[in-house]
């Protein structure tokens, strides 16, 4: 699907917010109203917004650390103005009948050749439990991941829940 | 609007174990303060600590790795760390991931006490 | 203010959403969270709610109907594809410490030439009480108010509500 | 999420008025529907109209302006329309605005046959 091909029936919105941690509980917010607004029960709805809380707190924390714009940073390290790196994280959100699909967008280092997320928790515990639950948490919750990796730059990611959830992991 | 805060509370004698209230949610912005009051504290020699979950509204994993980080250190100095009453939303977050199984969760302060071993 | 100078130590999201009143109340939910995050108290929040749902629903009712894009319009002279008239609704939020600025932007046929809201509630009683109200409520429910008319098309509505609250009409 | 929903009560032996539930937000999302319902109900020359706000939470100007339509298209036939406790935030929204002068609004069950005039 083209990103920019409008699907019948379905409310398109985008959002677009600073590289910045405290974001983070704006963008839960509004996700959790759009996923009870397509009638996401409670235990779903609590997943995507985990899950879109791990993308974006990705997307702050690792995309532009090479442009100095990270929380993981040291202060000396940190470029002086976020904004003129031209660091972007846009949401899209696709409101369909039966399912919701998050698309977030970043122009940033992107994930290729970057250490992959675990793929169980014993995986995670014997990594000493200090990273790669984020991608783990997005692909349990969620119905459908799909990372894509464009020409130019950054990441997009693609997860989609549904309504009669297939979910593969409650 | 505030959404974290901590509650560290003053030892107290004849307990054996420090109690910390989390308030609010823990995801990847709150957590660097988290980590920074409760190393600190670890700093005072500490090695019972319980972490009361009870006002804990959102945890991410930002915040489940800062609770693996602190079990970890407790251990290195055979102490431990035990979570008391998550909400129901944090319970299932742990359960579902699997963490129930690896965190010593308590759900009645009354059986605080017994849980830390030793 | 130019549109695109960040200001320190704010917050500055933006939201884009189609012409449609269905996106209304998620509008609402999300300005709704926001400006309880600034810190605002049910009664403000519930101004500043109603404002910004009146702009949107001025810019989806009133700015592209000339393109055949409004709820207004019988379905006879919809036009087919809403989307295919590059139709826009963005809302700009600048979360700062002690205000919440929201800047509505359309690129439709602009507020210049139109028949204005009413003053007073007098005025809108005279006029039958048949429109004219939404702009009243803005200029009423917010504290500082601005319509600009960019050269290109549309309008530009910046609102702001601060903190402590020198609103006029409470 | 449905935000929207209306309930035209049946007529009643020995009540001069019909009453009329809406549930949920009038916006000018939902106001299509109301206008439309509404309308059709006057048609059945009701004249003395009740509508119940208790689970209105939210009014927008398109809500109001339809009140104000329904209003005048009553007074036209010399009926009237009374409006039953409104919640508190659409109450403030009308007081606000100077809406709680042009309408008439009824707080209790009991004062709601009075209210009609004649
Ligand atoms: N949007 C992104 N841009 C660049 N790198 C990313 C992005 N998202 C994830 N990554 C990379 O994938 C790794 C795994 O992510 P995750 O599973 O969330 O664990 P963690 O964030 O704890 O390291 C990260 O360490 C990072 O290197
Ligand atoms: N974004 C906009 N683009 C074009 N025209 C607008 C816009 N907003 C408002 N208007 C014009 O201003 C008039 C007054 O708006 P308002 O006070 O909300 O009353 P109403 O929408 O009920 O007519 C509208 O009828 C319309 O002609």
């Amino acid at each position: 699907m083209s990103l920019n091909t409008p699907m019948p029936d379905t409310i398109d919105l985008e959002i677009r917010c600073p590289i910045e941690t405290r974001v983070l509980s704006i963008l839960r917010n509004f996700v959790t109203s759009i996923a009870a607004y397509v009638g996401f029960n409670a235990e779903e709805t609590d997943k995507i917004e985990m899950a879109v809380d791990e993308a974006c707190a990705n997307v702050i924390r690792h995309a532009y650390k090479h442009l100095g714009v990270s929380p993981d940073l040291p202060e000396a390290e940190q470029a002086e103005d976020a904004n003129a790196a031209q660091c972007t994280l846009r949401l899209r959100l696709v409101l369909g009948e039966d399912f919701l699909k998050i698309i977030i967008i970043d122009n940033g280092i992107g994930m290729k050749n970057r250490p992959p997320g675990v793929d169980s928790l014993e995986e995670y515990t014997e990594r000493g439990g200090t990273g790669g639950l984020g991608t783990y948490i997005i692909k349990n919750f969620m119905d459908e991941v799909e990372y894509d990796f464009p020409e130019e730059s950054g990441t997009i990611l693609t997860m989609t829940k549904y309504l009669i959830s297939t979910a593969k992991s409650s | 609007m505030k959404n974290y805060d901590l509650n560290i509370q003053d030892p107290q004698d004849g307990v054996a174990f420090r109690k910390v209230d989390v308030i609010g949610c823990l995801d990847s912005h709150t957590v660097v303060g988290f980590e920074k009051s409760l190393h600190s504290l670890l700093d005072e020699d500490v090695t019972k600590l319980l972490i009361n979950l009870e006002q804990l509204t959102y945890i991410s994993s930002a915040g489940i790795s800062a609770l693996m980080g602190l079990t970890h250190r407790l251990r290195q100095r055979d102490g431990e760390l035990v979570l008391l009453k998550p909400t129901d939303k944090v319970h299932r977050v742990f359960r579902t991931l699997g963490f129930t199984n690896i965190f010593k969760i308590v759900e009645d302060d009354s059986e605080v006490e017994a849980s830390f071993k030793g």
